[in-house]
């Protein structure tokens, strides 16, 4: 059995594959790991048991590499066509048909560009920053169900794990925001850790509430609750729930402040203070900042996915046929781009508005959606929940009030444009 | 705009503050905006009466700009009145001569949009305003010395031409860079 | 870049202050302007502006040339609002110089400044926006209407932003065939891209919470401090030169002149959109009304024009504030002095007092809201 | 060169994972020791960051999972991002860099040195002597992994067995809270 | 209905609806504006001005030529960018026709005020805006040769503007030959007067012989 008739061998296995969709993946990840063990034998390698997992988890973490710097490239795209579009332009559409191509110009362009240190930097720190940066969000995604029975490492307290990785970035944006010893880094680096600790409490809080209904931390086990459908063809996601929509635009803020996005990019808020913790990254560190952020992007929105959308469920039951593991990917794509949409939209918070927009609202809503998640449980009677009306009713009632009065008197009863008059004179 | 003359305002002045000397100077043009030319010395009690006289109500000090003259240096101020909606009044104050004696008394704590534009005047005549809060040049650097709207001003022969290869052009030019360029 | 902001610097900074130079070239400053900003945390504690890095010494310029040539440098000194420009000196040449203005052009010069008014308000509508971070939209939806006006100054004038349009004693060109036309079925769409930015703007809390209540201005203090246009006005004060000085036909016309009574940006960003609508209705009535007739007045000599000895300070209301020249002629053919009242400066006088006690972020915005122009702040 | 590659190939490959995991151990100790010696106070709270990640990846090799993130996610998120702010609010931060002791050896700092040697050494005792006789360490089998999932059991146990240290805990923070806030609102008042 | 949070969803209806329009507006008028400039090429208003050209009649440029080197325009443009040279013939008498004429267009700030102040319709507004060099100076300097168009190029980029210029010229032309032949009719009709008195005199020198 000499090498190429192995290798024809594991191709005509590969091409079998394409039967069936919704396995492909794993099937492939399995051919994968033997072809590997096999080529082992063939060079005469007997490998121990630990040799074998390493070489299997080295498969998956090249597959998650692969699969989200893509979805990073395709992002930094889709992102400037869409923000084009949305102001009367094409976006990007020189490089490549539409425009597909930019991301490998614009990677040659960061690899190109002259990398700069400023003298009076803290060195070591200033090389570390981004590197401290770039790993755990790379490390967040392993815990995301991206299909049926398609994750990566299936902890028991995936969620957890997920936002105890990503506490990381705090302290890199700190590490960044000190060692470039600029002014303006030093107020970016400080907005952003206040921002990340204020926005850290509702996210955290709002994914709880989900762990507390569907009764475990693992993504999986999430997922498996949000299967099914109710009442005929409705979904079982939790978003559809009352207080899983509430926990859900929750979330769905705290991502938003988790990846410093739109109406919470203060800390390179370019009209003030240049680029924050960035101004003195250029070149390739730059560019590993700029990965960093998208990939915890689409990590945050992936854990969203999971705990709201149902992770890889199918919609509707006539939509089954689809593979699982395209619907994961097609909700991570409408909620990245829904972030893109709103970025054209809307204005930056300031400092303080955002810190009290954060303690003062959306931390005593998290509570309450908790409270509205736990009415819905008890008065429906756990599982059978979704069908009773009493459970629907009630934790309806909890958020709707709520969030009124919340929102009228908290945050937004100062402002109104309606209390301001303008005279006129002849 | 109600034709407010400035006689009308010479003779109330005359009547409140008869020791103030100011007199109307004759404007030929045909706009006819006559000023009242007033003394250094009583400028700032002449500026408070215009600003304060519940029948002037000049409260609104639009316009200050310096005029280089042969013997002596012009401010000239152009005072509205918001509430009354009356026209220009133009307070004119003179310098001594245009050397050391080129001030002239600051009006800014009359009248605090002159600010600025009595900087300007400072900065670009040389104009010194007396008792003015923060009299440092706006516009040109501070190490500049000279003045440069005044008729005087020779422009430095430092600045690099355009060797635009055309006419007398290139003759500057060639003269400029022959001769060493001062180093900054 | 006075070296005075050395000893800025060079204060005692105690532990908590932070010194920043915003500026000059910094993306928010709508120009090369700088500010020395002495901050503890994020609050501002002092604020010192610098100007000159765009001096050109406009009026020495004036001064060398003659009385024609100095009105194409008026397009260069409020870039964006070059057709008041030219107007507001045009008016001041007319007053030193005793001259009759036709009909058919003081019709034109309405038309031209109205429009002139309306591209700037609109494009303020996308800096504020730019100021407060949502870079972009806001600011595409502003420019892609004003490019439209931008292009009847084209064919009208040859140029969309240096019209150099206005002579002494009328325009220069009459309008092109089917322009008046082209002008009234524009401006029939302008209403509805107004409601659709007010609908995309006024509503929106984040763009609420960041404007009201922010760089507050008295009317007493703004009338001392020689403010004028929209920012005077968002503070109380009923005073628009257009009504005060009743210059050209605006006593024929009917339109009204708004004002707030807060004054703060939120106020001043709601006048831009309310004179916007008022402009609207200028315009409507200038082009319906417009005569037949000559567009400059034959006796002026435009070339070699010697106006008569003597000193003379015209003002029009341009769409940033009163925007004067004060003109001294000695008979001869140049200018003996030529000074101008930069409105865009002297709204500046309070920006300080505005700022001290803001977050560095609503200096950007008061900054904003103020809407200046480096062109005529430094001329 | 081939026997070379035979001594290689017949070291025992199959207990490589148990060494693996020395590496965080001596990187921690590493870190920590770092951390007491570096001039810059910043460098120096970033080892201490270092080791408490060294401690977080013990923990999962243990294979308790739910402790090894909490200690990441307690220690890196919050108590790190204290540490920092501290430094960095107390003005003198890197002005007076502290005069390290083993730069300027003297007969003083020797007695320093020996006098922490020995508190040193007695702490490690009592460590030592606590694990020796504590019952369950005559080299006992490692108890099965448990059915439930390990989170459930810290729950329960959380709120039924030790629930009073737990309510004793939250009122004890809570007062830490309300005192910082009060230190913080008279600074900026004074 | 204005709960808390309205005014921004109602933002992001709009920024929706430019999204959504911006995909189905074939006439790019409303919601797609962009001109892909290289491949569109801006369609220039009639009377949209960049940098002056030299205008000729005919086709020979160097006979054509309009202009005769007045200098008017230099003295009057504003940034002084103009350079002109007067022309000599064989043997060094200045004719009225410009050696050189120089603009400097990296100067020139298109203000047309050569246009107006020109009396001999000499200098017109071009159009062209793609005028860069690779070069700060020379390439920016452009010569007699590269100003000099024909009026037929005129017509062609400004019709209106260039037959209104034509009739001045035909006017003014047909006024001086007016004017000449008025000239030549009262010179002509002096000399017949003349002749006529000095005939009249002949007349009377022979008429004495003549018989009454």
């Amino acid at each position: 059995m000499n090498f190429f008739a192995l290798l024809k061998d594991f191709l005509l296995q590969f091409l079998g594959l394409f039967k069936n969709l919704e396995t492909l993946p794993v099937e492939c990840m399995r051919l994968l790991r033997e072809f590997l063990t096999k080529l082992g034998e063939l060079c005469g390698i007997t490998m121990p048991q630990w040799a074998l997992d390493t070489v299997s988890a080295l498969v998956l973490i090249v597959a998650i590499l692969v699969t989200f710097l893509v979805l990073f490239a395709l992002m930094s795209v889709f992102e400037r066509k869409l923000l084009a579009r949305a102001q009367n332009r094409y976006g990007p559409n020189r490089v490549g048909p539409f425009g597909l191509f930019q991301p490998v110009a614009d990677g040659i362009k960061m690899l190109t560009k002259e990398d700069l240190v400023p003298r009076a930097a803290d060195k070591v720190v200033h090389y570390l920053a981004p590197i401290v940066m770039v790993a755990p969000a790379l490390m967040l995604p392993v815990f995301l169900p991206f299909g049926r029975g398609m994750v990566a490492v299936d902890l028991s307290v995936g969620i957890l794990a997920f936002f105890a990785l990503g506490a990381g970035t705090e302290l890199a944006v700190f590490m960044a925001g000190w060692a470039s010893n600029n002014k303006y880094s030093i107020l970016g680096a400080m907005r952003a850790i206040a921002q990340m600790i204020s926005y850290e409490l509702p996210l955290v809080t709002s994914a709880l509430v989900v762990a507390l209904v569907a009764g475990t931390l693992s993504p999986t086990g999430i997922a498996e609750a949000q299967s099914g459908y109710f009442c005929g063809f409705l979904p079982k996601w939790f978003v559809c729930t009352p207080w899983g929509f509430a926990a859900c635009v929750l979330f769905y803020i705290g991502a938003l402040s988790e990846s410093n996005r739109c109406p919470f990019d203060l800390p390179e808020g370019e009209s003030e203070i240049i680029a924050g913790h960035l101004t003195e990254y250029s070149g390739f560190k730059y560019a590993i900042f700029f990965m960093a952020e998208y990939v915890g992007m689409f990590a945050v929105n992936g854990l969203l996915v999971t705990l709201f959308l149902g992770g890889y469920n199918a919609p509707f039951p006539f939509l089954e046929w689809v593979p699982t593991w395209c619907w994961f990917f097609i909700k991570l794509w409408a909620v990245a781009l829904s972030m893109v949409w709103v970025r054209t939209t809307l204005p930056r918070f300031r400092i303080d508005q955002m810190m009290q927009f954060a303690w003062k609202f959306l931390l005593p809503m998290s509570f309450v959606t908790l409270l509205a998640a736990a009415a819905w449980y008890y008065a429906g009677q756990g599982p059978k929940a979704w069908m009773s009306p009493a459970a629907w009713s009630a934790s309806a009632l909890i958020v709707l009030l709520s969030y009124l009065l919340l929102g009228t008197f908290c945050f937004t009863r100062r402002h109104s444009a309606t209390n301001r008059r303008y005279l006129f004179s002849e | 705009m109600s034709p407010l003359l400035p006689q009308t305002v010479l003779d109330r002045l005359h009547a409140a503050l008869p020791q103030a000397r100011v007199e109307l100077v004759n404007n030929p043009s045909p706009s006819g905006q006559h000023a009242l030319l007033v003394h250094r010395e009583d400028a700032v009690q002449v500026a408070e009466f215009l600003k304060n006289d519940p029948e002037l109500l000049l409260d609104y000090a639009s316009d200050v700009s310096g005029v280089d003259y042969p013997e002596y240096l012009e401010a000239v101020y152009h005072l509205f009145s918001i509430a009354k909606k009356h026209g220009p009044i133009v307070l004119k104050t003179r310098t001594g001569d245009r050397g050391a004696d080129a001030s002239v008394p600051s009006l800014t704590r009359v009248w605090k949009s002159a600010d600025f534009q009595e900087r300007e005047a400072f900065d670009l005549f040389g104009i010194r305003f007396e008792g003015h809060p923060d009299l440092r040049r706006l516009l040109m650097w501070e190490e500049f010395e000279d003045f440069p709207l005044r008729k005087d001003y020779v422009a430095p022969n430092d600045c690099e031409y355009e060797p635009t290869p055309h006419g007398d052009i290139v003759q500057k030019a060639a003269a400029a860079s022959a001769s060493p360029v001062p180093q900054a | 870049m006075s070296a005075s902001s050395s000893n800025f610097f060079s204060g005692t900074a105690d532990a908590g202050a932070l010194e920043v130079s915003l500026g000059p070239h910094h993306p928010s400053t709508h120009g090369v302007f700088r500010m020395n900003v002495r901050m503890e945390g994020e609050t501002v504690v002092k604020l010192q502006p610098v100007f000159g890095y765009l001096h050109r010494n406009h009026e020495k310029i004036a001064e060398k040339n003659s009385w024609l040539a100095a009105m194409p440098y008026t397009d260069r000194l409020d870039y964006i609002c070059s057709g008041t420009n030219n107007w507001a000196y045009a008016v001041a040449v007319e007053k030193l110089a005793g001259i009759e203005v036709p009909e058919r052009a003081e019709y034109l010069r309405v038309i031209v400044g109205e429009m002139t008014r309306l591209q700037n308000h609109t494009a303020f509508l996308g800096f504020i926006l730019g100021d407060m971070g949502a870079w972009g939209s806001a600011l595409m939806y502003a420019f892609r209407e004003r490019e439209k006006i931008l292009d009847l100054f084209e064919e009208l004038t040859g140029a969309r932003m240096m019209l150099n349009y206005a002579r002494f004693g009328g325009v220069r060109c009459d309008t092109p065939a089917g322009w008046l036309d082209k002008a009234r079925a524009y401006l029939a769409t302008y209403p509805a891209f107004l409601d659709e930015m007010e609908q995309f703007l006024t509503g929106n809390e984040i763009l609420l919470s960041r404007l009201q209540g922010v760089g507050v201005l008295s009317a007493q203090r703004a009338i001392n401090g020689g403010l004028s246009g929209p920012v005077l006005r968002a503070s109380g004060v009923d005073y628009d030169i257009r009504k005060v000085d009743g210059y050209s036909i605006y006593p024929r016309l009917k339109f009204r002149v708004p004002r707030g009574e807060v004054g703060d940006c939120f106020d001043r960003f709601m006048l831009r959109l309310l004179e916007a609508r008022e402009s609207l209705k200028i315009l409507q009535q200038a082009l319906d009304q417009i005569p037949e007739g000559p567009v400059v007045n034959p006796a002026v000599k435009q070339r070699g024009f010697k106006p008569p000895a003597g000193e003379a300070y015209g003002r029009i209301e341009g769409p940033k504030g009163e925007l004067g020249f004060h003109l001294v002629s000695n008979g001869t053919e140049k200018p003996y002095r030529y000074h101008v009242r930069p409105p865009s400066l002297i709204n500046l006088t309070l920006l300080e007092e505005m700022c001290l006690g803001t977050k560095i972020a609503d200096v950007m915005v008061i900054l904003g809201s103020i809407d200046i122009v480096l062109g005529e702040v430094d001329r | 060169m081939h026997a070379l590659f035979q001594k290689i190939a017949a070291l025992p490959w199959d207990q490589l994972p148990q060494w693996l995991f020395l590496i965080p151990g001596l990187l921690m100790l590493l870190a920590a020791f770092a951390a007491v010696c570096l001039r810059n106070l910043i460098h120096s709270a970033l080892c201490v960051v270092l080791s408490f990640i060294c401690l977080g990846v013990l923990f999962m090799a243990l294979g308790a999972e739910f402790v090894g993130f909490v200690q990441l996610l307690v220690y890196v998120g919050a108590v790190a991002m204290l540490i920092l702010f501290a430094i960095l609010l107390t003005p003198a931060s890197e002005v007076q860099a502290s005069n390290n002791p083993l730069s300027n050896f003297r007969l003083s700092s020797a007695l320093h040195a020996a006098a922490g040697a020995a508190v040193s050494f007695l702490v490690l005792a009592g460590l030592l002597a606590a694990i020796a006789f504590s019952p369950r360490a005559a080299n006992a089998e490692l108890p099965a992994q448990p059915a439930a999932a390990p989170v459930a059991l810290i729950g329960e146990n959380l709120l039924t067995y030790t629930l009073l240290p737990l309510l004793g805990i939250a009122v004890l923070l809570t007062a830490a809270l309300v005192g910082a806030a009060l230190i913080a609102k008279e600074d900026s008042k004074s | 209905m204005n709960f808390p949070g309205s005014g921004i969803i109602k933002g992001m209806a709009v920024t929706a609806l430019n999204i959504v329009g911006s995909y189905f507006d074939r006439a790019h008028a409303k919601r797609l504006i962009t001109e892909q400039y290289p491949e569109e090429r801006p369609k220039l208003a009639e009377a949209s001005r960049s940098f002056p050209f030299l205008v000729f009649d005919g086709d020979d440029p160097e006979k054509g030529i309009r202009c005769v080197a007045c200098k008017i325009c230099e003295k009057e443009c504003p940034p002084q960018c103009i350079y002109i040279v007067k022309d000599t013939d064989a043997n060094g008498k200045p004719i009225m026709r410009p050696k050189v004429f120089d603009i400097d267009i990296s100067v020139c700030m298109g203000c047309q005020i050569c246009v107006e102040s020109c009396p001999f319709e000499s200098i017109r507004m071009d159009n062209i805006y793609e005028v860069s060099g690779y070069d700060r100076f020379a390439p920016l300097v452009l010569h007699k040769p590269q100003l000099l168009k024909s009026n037929a190029y005129y017509h062609g980029i400004r019709p209106t503007e260039a037959a209104a210029t034509d009739a001045r010229i035909e006017a003014a032309r047909l006024r001086k030959e007016a004017a000449a032949k008025a000239a030549a009719a009262k010179v002509a009709a002096a000399k017949a007067a003349a002749a006529a008195k000095a005939a009249g005199e002949k007349a009377a020198e022979t008429k004495p012989t003549q018989p009454e």
